[in-house]
């Protein structure tokens, strides 16, 4: 924001009413997207306990495929008869389990096995690295079936197969973020202050890489929500008739010529979602920035 | 992209022979001026920080500027104000015109014109302020590139030729190491080569030589003179060394809590100081005569917090000289006596009868430089 | 809408034109794969790929129908006749003559023989199952074919069953083969369709190109030759000038592309890439198609109705009363309905009514009764199954329904879905307690019958296994049977039809009576052209032979616009 | 040309002081030791997944042979496949014909595999480089359009744009590609490859859509991505305030500046979607029945085809560990506080 | 070698055992040119030795790149030295384990040159100066948080108004002031101090070296102190050491070494120091020398200082002059060291 901001506060208008402005408009940039990943958040999570919502299985066959507006369906029925609307809400709720959890995991584990190589680097490092090399170059594809027939999909398994492609990523990523954070001489400093790894670790270049972390998680909710759906190719996924939006997408775009609108819906809730967490992370991390 | 650059007056590389700008002796007009000067950081959840409070000065072509001062008063981000390279959540207000253009609120494009070719800056901090990724040559290449339509071996060449002016050793070296590879001192001469690679009008010296050996020190010091001479460059010297800044500023410049406090012509001032802030600041030098260990003679208290700045003298709370009104009343920076301005309401005693040295003329020694 | 009548389609196809190039579209997971190549003695895929392999072989006989899709029947093509002895243990078998490969050689009986006993003893698994030919006849030909016949089987092929087989197939005359069985097999020409001992290649052909390059441009006497092959992706072909039907065929040049999913098979035709799509499945699609004026709609005729297996020899489907309570939980009249839009054709047992023996109702069957349902789960202490299918097509959509329709009689049901081969790989396993599948095929004998269904030996059956076998590996070695099973094996073995059509009667009755399976209704994917595309099986129903049917690609015409 | 004049007159102990300069360059030498590690990490790959493929997909023989076919069927097409040696046997005379050069034949087709490659690795190789090629292209310039002024107008398109995009699977984004392009406009094709044979348009026009539909999404990631950390960094360094204060302007700054320090997160983010699209090319190559390498794996490792995954995987494994080999030369390189690593 | 350190050891006067002495340091960068081409090596620091008593200020001035944060850096084992040793409480430092290094690392803290970069940008003041407390003690929130307030005080600034900045939101001289708190808020006993004042207005300066002397009285810190300003070194220091090219070429008691240098380049320093009479106001502008520095990449033979000497003599080009003993604790390393201390006493003046 540097740009454009320090030219425009430059403007000699700039006054304590500017400035409230500015710290309002701020603010707003911060809540109104965190507002609605708690509306979203509240939607999916409480929704089905206080919602009048039909159950988002078990519908009625012969009211398959109704369209929009149907009376008891706001956005009509798919083609097993249940509700679009309480799919999207159940639905919701299995995929930010699932994005949230993948993006925790990946987050607690990778994030760390990346910024303890980058800070223990020699031996520790190249032994670490390699072993993610070797998760990376896993061929994702072997992978993906392999859990698929060896466990059987469900989203324990679904999860766990996204955990597999994250923890090595983020590990990665915040490997390289933290290499150029531990050549910092604060770093040092941390180390003559007798700091223990790991506080240098968390205290240190945890918040340090975070920023470039957060950059990328924000991103990952909806790559993770996606290829959940994906994975339905592969015969992973949230199996049917349980909702993600992700399966919801894959099972509309089989027919997608007959039956657009159902993949609109979940396609359009998605967005509004990864629309709403990039926001809310971008601002966090503004709120980060050290300046 | 291309930077468009506009050839602000005729400038001939360091080195070359003088395009007949201002020598000494003449009185030229100020090339930069500031008036009313303000900075405000404000971040939400913090009250708001007043950096600079109304800072008025102007500086003439070829003379020499020290800002000295308490620190944290409001040095460093006054002149970065004038760069327009502050960050986003400080708010500045007044004026500053660079040869009649206003810097202040300028658009980011204009100001783009204006710096490194009119005003160069060395940052405090040379080891943030170097791109660590970047050699240092190739740093120095991109500040003469700005300015100069050249070929990319004659950029590398100029580079190694800054490198040499500012006595790095071993600067064809030097050029490919990285920031990280260069000590304290090494840096900081990187950070003036970079300053100096456009021949600016107003070189702005942010404690440029704290990192230096004295006999270094002495030498980039004669190279600016050197420059003022031939180029008539005006020069900012922010500097905690009042020895330095006695001996090569022009005019002197107190800074106490984002306000001037004292503000007069070098000789003046340290002859004649009469704000207690600036003859306590004398008294705390330490001195090479005094034997080692005699404990120096500071001032008791802190500055004041920049965003609850009370009312009245800002210096009250530390000021052995202070009195009743000072608490009531902020006193103005008037110009006491002619060319001599202070902001006190019970200054030090003139002390024009004490004059006991000779005064040095600062213009009068020829060194030969390099 | 209602489905486009099939006999009106073919009514207005006016006199076909010769000329012009058409582009199949086929489902890479099934008719559109065929990674173990296009020879048939080597192809495990043969039944899927029928329409490459008649476009290339012709085939000895096909499975035709009237223009309305009825009275379906096997005609003799490169074959001229057929005949039965009056043991029914040696069958005569004729070929048309004047007909060559389409490298020039002559098709004839000796090709008949060096064929069969490749397509019998290579291992394909496209080969039929009990052909039960006579084992003690030697063989009476020169060493020289034999010899032919030996380089072309893999290594590692019995000698003595190849010594068995070559003496039971016998080249009466250049035209006249005569198979002898050890018993009568009276489906062998009902299945032949869809095995590869209908599909003759040329053996002079496969000693020039060698086994590997033979699966990928193998030479047959079909109406088109090989032009290029990227296997399971695109088989490209043109016309044989030499085809024995005097002016066929119809079009100049025929591709077959594999496309992934029945939504990239739509946009394709739509996007004007292709011509055709062979069984699209997904009813909502079929539906649109209907509606569209550029596209003509075929139903295939159906002969393989839906059925949930239960697994009798685990609980809780051990228990008939568990059995009984799905019976009556199940409304296949809503799933029709909801799911086909009501064009399926229900059916109580393994027939469907484009299929021999189509059986429709079975006295005392089962039908959906909520409250007798109820009261059987109830009385049972509740019921919690769980329920496998395929994960492809229309299956997950009918499994959920089920689901639904189940959870009222009170029964917990866990859904299941795989792919394939997974699906195989449960099957035989037998950890599994009801699967929703398809059961029968035009002549319920063949392909994925009524004996691979119920069978008691067959790994893809769960009705009880015979007494004292402890499993279906057991049961064969000590030749132990089930009542159904010796039913299923006198069918077999049985030439007159109406005897045939009885026998499969009591096995109905059985299955019903004990519960072994509710039968839903038979519902089969449709082919669908661009308008001006016309042919038989294309846009005049023909019943599928096992799965999909035998499209005559030489009668394949386009009106020129 | 004379061959002599082609070598050089170098006095032996110069030629000698420049190569071991160059090989003593610790790059050199971290490239040649990663090298070998790497060779060892693909291999160790093949032997896990070899591993696993036999653990899970079942009675091969049966899946391949379906449900018609009778037991003694099952058996000789188990044979005939070669299962019936064990599995450690099968891996390791795979593993020794490999060394020989001879990938082997596929299980089910029986075809060597090598030709198998001819035919599709260059489709997939195709696919990635180009949508690399492309997503990288649109996204650096745009990304950094975007940061140039951060919550500007077309800032915000682009997020919008972006996010939509991100939002967007690359399966239905192919969809939506083929009935605009195919159906609607009749413009490109819908489905098939034209190999380069064919000439260069055609094969451009049939990878056009499977190449959008690849790398759009990977666009909307790299630009966002990017973009963030520019502003990151344009907002947090210090030096970018040198820069600007020598006069270089905003795109300078982003560029030689910001986007430098950006582009080690940049790098690793491509290093890692190297290798994992490889294998994502899947789907895409399903769509637009494209004869890819990643069908061919889908479908070997579904039938349990073991050498053809395994020479899939060594390809696959290859590219991702070659890739994110060079990405960690490329830190090297880039940041010289990394090579020289003090700590 | 031994005649330098047994000169050393002896001119320390008495007979206490150092608190830590220095034995043959040497560090060694290697250059390299683009592509990571080895191109030079960086003699940073060549052989020094020194020793620092207990409640002894040691300054060490010298030319930029002369090796002094180097060796500072040597000495706590930031950069393992590429031999010498280092002497701590009869300890050698160098290649001690990690987890001993720390146990004395409580005892030798650290200011650096850089202060921004020394503190993690992301922190608050509060964090930073807390750490060497959580690192080392066992105090409790409250006690800590006590004692962070009262060392901000101590350095002067107010803890009210300091305590939740960010260095960011901090000038130059208030971010040194915060890693000195640092430093010394475990009572370390030694500091060593890399510039640490230069960026301090000198009313800070002066209070922060008062802040200095009144912990070297009270508690019997030791400091090595690393300054270019040669008043503000010989207001601290009992001692002063003059660093070269990576050598330390006189080191004797501050009143000598600035009265009577030795070495040329010692008299060179003090000829450029700039002054300034606190009671007149009279300004003294240095002489500027002349000459280059040469480069630490390929220091000159004999004496490295010899390129720039007026008195250098061939000898000077071939021997390396030991650093000898000239006065009582007085040494130089120089063949031709200024024996005339009135003369450079005047000079002075
Ligand atoms: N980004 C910022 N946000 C908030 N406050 C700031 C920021 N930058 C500087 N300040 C405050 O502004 C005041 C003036 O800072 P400035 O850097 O100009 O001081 P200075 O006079 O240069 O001091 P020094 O001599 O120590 O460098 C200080 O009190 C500092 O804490
Ligand atoms: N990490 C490094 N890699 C390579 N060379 C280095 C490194 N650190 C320091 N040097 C070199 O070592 C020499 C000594 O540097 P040092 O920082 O110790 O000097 P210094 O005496 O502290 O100088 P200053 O007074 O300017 O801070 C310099 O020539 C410098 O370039
Ligand atoms: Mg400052
Ligand atoms: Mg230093």
């Amino acid at each position: 924001m540097a740009v454009t901001e320090t030219s425009v506060s430059i403007a000699p208008v700039a006054t304590v009413a500017g400035m409230r402005a500015a710290q309002i408009r701020h603010r707003l940039m911060l809540w109104v997207p965190a507002g609605f990943v708690i509306a979203l958040m509240a939607v999916c999570f409480i929704g089905p306990f206080v919602l009048p919502l039909p159950a988002p299985i078990g519908g009625d066959i012969l009211n398959s495929s109704l369209p929009p507006g149907a009376p008891g369906h706001l956005l009509g029925t798919d083609a097993s008869g249940n509700d679009i609307l309480s799919r999207l809400i159940y639905g919701g709720r299995s995929s930010l389990i699932v994005a949230i959890t993948v993006n925790a995991v990946g987050l607690a584990i990778g994030g760390l096995i990346g910024a303890i190589s980058a800070y223990a680097g020699g031996v520790t490092d190249a032994i670490i690295m390699r072993a993610l090399d070797v998760l990376i170059a896993f061929p994702s594809l072997v992978l993906i079936i392999v859990i698929a027939q060896g466990l059987g999909p469900s989203l324990s398994t679904t999860i766990l197969a996204l955990i597999a492609f994250s923890v090595p990523a983020v590990a990665r990523l915040s490997r390289s973020a933290a290499l150029q954070v531990t050549s910092m001489p604060f770093i040092q400093a941390a180390q003559l202050s007798g700091s223990p790894a790991w506080r240098v670790l968390l205290r240190h270049i945890a918040p340090n890489i975070a920023p470039q972390l957060l950059n990328f998680l924000a991103l990952g909710m909806g790559i993770i929500i996606v290829t959940e759906g994906a994975l339905s190719f592969l015969g992973l996924g949230i199996p049917v008739p349980d909702p993600s939006w992700g399966n919801m997408i894959f099972d509309g775009q089989q027919a997608l010529s007959a039956t657009p609108l159902q993949v609109l819906w979940p396609s359009l809730a998605l967005l509004l979602t990864v629309l709403a967490f990039n926001l809310l992370g971008e601002n966090v991390r503004d709120e980060m920035s050290t300046r | 992209m291309n930077v468009v650059e506009t050839e602000v007056g005729v400038e001939a590389p360091v080195g070359m022979a003088p395009s007949g700008a201002s020598g000494s002796g003449k009185e030229p007009r100020p090339i930069l001026e500031v008036n009313d000067l303000r900075v405000t950081f404000s971040r939400a959840g913090a009250p708001p920080l007043h950096a600079v409070n109304g800072l008025s000065y102007s500086v003439r072509s070829g003379r020499t500027l020290a800002i000295i001062g308490e620190s944290g008063s409001g040095k460093s981000v006054s002149v970065r104000a004038l760069m327009g390279l502050l960050p986003p959540s400080a708010f500045v207000t007044g004026s500053a015109t660079l040869s009649d253009t206003e810097l202040i609120g300028m658009n980011e494009k204009a100001l783009r014109q204006i710096r490194g070719n009119d005003i160069a800056m060395v940052f405090q901090d040379p080891a943030r302020s170097l791109n660590p990724t970047m050699s240092v040559g190739k740093q120095i290449g991109e500040a003469v590139r700005m300015h100069l339509q050249i070929g990319r071996k004659e950029v590398a060449e100029r580079a190694v030729e800054l490198l040499k002016l500012v006595r790095l050793p071993a600067a064809e070296h030097r050029y490919h190491e990285y920031p990280h590879q260069l000590s304290g001192g090494m840096r900081q001469r990187v950070m003036i080569a970079i300053a100096l690679a456009a021949n600016p009008k107003l070189l702005i010296a942010d404690e440029a030589t704290t990192a230096l050996d004295v006999t270094t020190q002495a030498q980039i010091m004669e190279l600016l003179v050197d420059l003022q001479e031939r180029l008539g460059t005006a020069v900012i010297m922010i500097s905690h060394d009042l020895a330095l800044a006695a001996s090569y500023a022009d005019d002197v410049l107190v800074m106490y809590a984002g306000k001037i406090v004292e503000r007069a012509d070098t000789k003046t001032l340290f002859r004649h100081v009469r704000h207690p802030y600036t003859k306590a600041l004398l008294e705390a030098i330490p001195q090479l005569g005094v034997p080692s260990h005699t404990s120096l003679k500071t001032i008791a208290g802190e500055p004041p917090d920049l965003s609850a700045l009370p009312v009245g003298c800002a210096f009250r709370a530390r000021c052995p000289r202070a009195v009743d009104i000072c608490a009531i009343k902020e006193p103005p920076l008037d110009e006491h006596e002619p060319g001599h301005r202070f902001a006190c309401w019970n200054p030090h005693p003139a002390s024009g009868d004490k004059d006991t040295g000779i005064p040095i003329d600062i213009r009068t020694r020829d060194e030969d430089l390099s | 809408s209602p489905p486009t009548s099939p006999s009106a389609a073919g009514a207005d196809a006016g006199t076909p034109q010769r000329g012009g190039a058409i582009t199949v579209l086929l489902d890479a997971g099934f008719a559109g794969g065929w990674a173990t190549g296009l020879d048939p003695a080597t192809s495990n895929t043969v039944g899927a790929n029928l329409s490459q392999m008649s476009a290339i072989y012709g085939g000895l006989f096909v499975l035709n129908a009237d223009k309305d899709g009825k009275n379906g029947r096997i005609e003799p093509t490169q074959a001229e006749s057929f005949k039965y002895s009056s043991d029914g243990l040696t069958l005569t078998i004729k070929l048309r003559s004047g007909m060559t490969f389409s490298d020039g050689t002559p098709v004839n009986a000796d090709a008949v023989l060096w064929n069969w006993v490749r397509d019998l003893d290579s291992g394909s698994t496209s080969a039929p199952t009990n052909v039960l030919l006579a084992r003690n006849m030697k063989p009476k030909i020169s060493s020289e074919l034999k010899q032919s016949i030996l380089d072309a089987l893999p290594a590692g092929y019995d000698p003595v069953k190849v010594e068995q087989d070559m003496g039971a197939i016998v080249p009466v005359d250049d035209l006249t083969v005569e198979v002898h069985f050890s018993a009568v097999n009276a489906t062998f020409i009902n299945g032949l369709p869809g095995t590869n001992l209908n599909w003759l290649a040329s053996p002079t052909a496969y000693k020039k190109l060698g086994a590997a390059a033979f699966k990928v441009t193998p030479v047959g006497a079909g109406p088109f030759t090989i032009a290029s092959n990227t296997m399971s992706q695109k088989l490209a072909l043109e016309r044989n000038p030499h085809y024995f039907k005097s002016g066929l065929p119809y079009l100049d040049k025929l591709t077959f592309q594999s496309v992934t999913g029945d939504q990239v098979a739509y946009q394709t035709l739509q996007a004007g890439q292709a011509d055709a799509i062979e069984g699209l499945s997904t009813v909502s699609l079929i539906t649109k198609a209907q509606s569209n004026p550029d596209l003509q709609v075929t139903l295939i005729p159906p002969t393989s109705p839906y059925v949930i297996q239960l697994n009798t020899r685990m609980a809780p489907f051990d228990n008939i009363k568990a059995r009984e309570a799905i019976y009556y939980a199940t409304d296949w009249a809503a799933i029709n309905k909801g799911v086909f839009n009501g064009n399926g054709e229900p059916s109580e047992s393994f027939t469907a009514s484009a299929g021999l023996f189509y059986t429709p109702k079975v006295p005392g069957y089962r039908t959906f009764d909520l409250a007798k349902a109820k009261a059987l789960v109830q009385e049972l202490g509740g019921l919690k199954i769980v329920l496998n299918t395929i994960s492809t097509g229309v299956a997950p959509v009918v499994v959920t329904a089920l689901q639904t329709q189940w959870k009222k009689a009170g029964i917990d049901v866990e859904l299941k879905t795989q792919a394939l081969g997974d699906l195989i790989s449960t099957f035989i396993s037998g950890q599994w307690q009801s699967f929703l599948q398809t059961a029968g095929a035009w002549d319920p004998a063949t392909g994925i019958g009524v004996g691979v269904r119920f069978g008691s030996t067959s790994p893809f059956s769960g009705t009880p296994l015979p007494k004292g076998a402890a499993n279906a590996k057991d049961a064969l070695k000590q030749r132990l049977t089930t009542h159904l099973d010796d039913l299923l094996a006198s069918a077999a073995g049985t030439l007159d039809v109406a005897k045939r059509g009885d026998l499969y009667k009591q096995v109905a009755q059985i299955i019903s009576d004990e519960a072994y399976a509710p039968f839903g209704f038979a519902f089969s994917p449709a082919e669908i052209v661009r308008k001006g595309v016309h042919g038989p099986g294309l846009t005049t129903p023909i019943p599928a032979v096992a799965v999909n049917t035998g499209i005559l690609y030489d009668q394949v015409w386009v009106s020129k616009k | 040309m004379t061959s002599s004049a082609l070598i050089p007159v170098v006095r032996s102990e110069e030629r000698t002081s420049l190569l071991g300069r160059v090989a003593g360059s610790p790059l050199v030498r971290l490239a040649v030791r990663r090298l070998l590690v790497s060779v060892l990490i693909v291999f160790a790959i093949t032997a896990i997944v070899f591993a696993l493929l036999e653990a899970t997909s079942g009675d091969i023989a049966r899946k391949q042979a379906g449900m018609s076919a009778s037991e003694e069927q099952v058996a000789a097409l188990r044979h005939q496949m070669g299962l019936d040696t064990p599995p450690v046997v099968r891996y390791f005379s795979w593993l020794g014909a490999v060394f020989r050069g001879d990938f082997g034949h596929s299980l089910i087709s029986g075809q060597p595999i090598s030709t198998l490659l001819a035919e599709r690795l260059p489709v997939t190789i195709e696919l990635v480089v180009l949508a690399f090629v492309v997503s990288l292209a649109v996204a650096v310039p745009i990304a950094v359009l975007a940061a140039h002024k951060p919550g500007g107008i077309f800032d915000r398109i682009v997020m919008v744009i972006s996010m939509t995009l991100l939002a967007l699977p690359n399966y239905v984004l192919a969809l939506l590609l083929v009935i605009v392009f195919s159906v609607m406009l009749r413009m490109l094709p819908a489905i098939g490859y034209a190999p380069l044979d064919q000439g260069v348009i055609p094969n451009l026009i049939s990878v056009t859509m499977p190449v959008l539909a690849l790398s759009i999404p990977l666009f909307a990631f790299y630009t966002r991505f990017l973009r963030g950390d520019l502003v990151e960094v344009m907002n947090s360094e210090d030096y970018v305030e040198t820069a600007r204060s020598k006069g270089a302007g905003p795109w300078r700054v982003l560029w030689q500046h910001a986007f430098r320090n950006s582009s080690f997160g940049m790098l690793t983010i491509v290093g890692l979607n190297v290798g994992g699209l490889v294998g994502g090319t899947v789907i895409i190559e399903q769509i637009f029945a494209m004869p890819g390498l990643g069908v061919t794996l889908l479908q070997g490792a579904l039938a349990g085809d073991s050498p053809v995954v395994l020479v899939c995987v060594i390809i696959f494994a290859a590219i991702a560990v070659g890739a994110n080999l060079v990405v960690d030369l490329m830190y090297a390189v880039l940041d010289p506080r990394i090579r020289y690593g003090s700590h | 070698m031994t005649d330098t350190d047994q000169m050393t050891l002896s001119t320390t006067a008495t007979r206490l055992e150092p608190l830590l002495s220095v034995r043959n340091l040497v560090q060694e960068f290697v250059s390299r040119g683009p592509g990571g081409v080895k191109t030079g090596v960086v003699h940073a620091v060549s052989d020094v030795s020194l020793d620092l008593m207990s409640g002894e200020t040691l300054g060490i001035v010298g030319e930029t790149g002369s090796g002094k944060t180097t060796l500072a850096r040597s000495i706590i084992q930031l950069d393992r030295p590429q031999s010498g040793e280092v002497i701590f409480e009869g300890q050698n430092l160098v290649g001690m384990s990690k987890r001993r290094l720390k146990q004395a690392r409580a005892n030798i803290q650290m200011v650096y040159q850089d202060p921004f970069g020394s503190l993690n940008p992301r922190w608050r003041i509060q964090d930073v100066v807390e750490e060497p407390l959580l690192g080392y003690t066992r105090m409790k929130s409250a006690a800590r948080r006590e004692r962070v307030r009262e060392l901000l005080d101590m350095v002067g600034l107010n803890p009210d108004v300091y305590l939740r900045r960010r260095p960011m939101e901090l000038s130059g001289g208030q971010a040194q002031r915060v890693a000195i708190a640092r430093a010394i808020a475990l009572n370390p006993k030694i500091i060593i101090c890399d510039e640490a004042i230069s960026s301090l207005d000198v009313l800070i300066q002066a209070q922060i070296i008062n802040l200095f002397e009144k912990l070297r009285a009270e508690l019997g810190l030791s400091y090595l102190f690393i300054a270019h300003n040669l008043a503000t070194v010989k207001q601290v220091s009992d001692r002063v050491a003059v660093m070269y090219l990576g050598r330390i070429v006189e080191v004797g008691p501050s009143e000598q070494i600035y009265n009577a240098p030795l070495h040329p380049y010692t008299r060179a320093l003090l000829d450029s120091v700039p002054g300034l009479d606190p009671e007149t106001g009279v300004a003294h502008r240095p002489v500027a020398q002349e000459g280059e520095t040469p480069s630490p990449l390929d220091p000159p033979s004999g004496c490295r200082f010899r390129t720039r000497c007026p008195f250098a003599q061939d000898i000077c080009a071939e021997v390396n002059p030991a650093l000898i003993e000239h006065r009582p604790g007085h040494l130089a390393a120089c063949h031709f060291p200024l024996d005339d201390p009135d003369g450079v006493a005047a000079a002075l003046k």
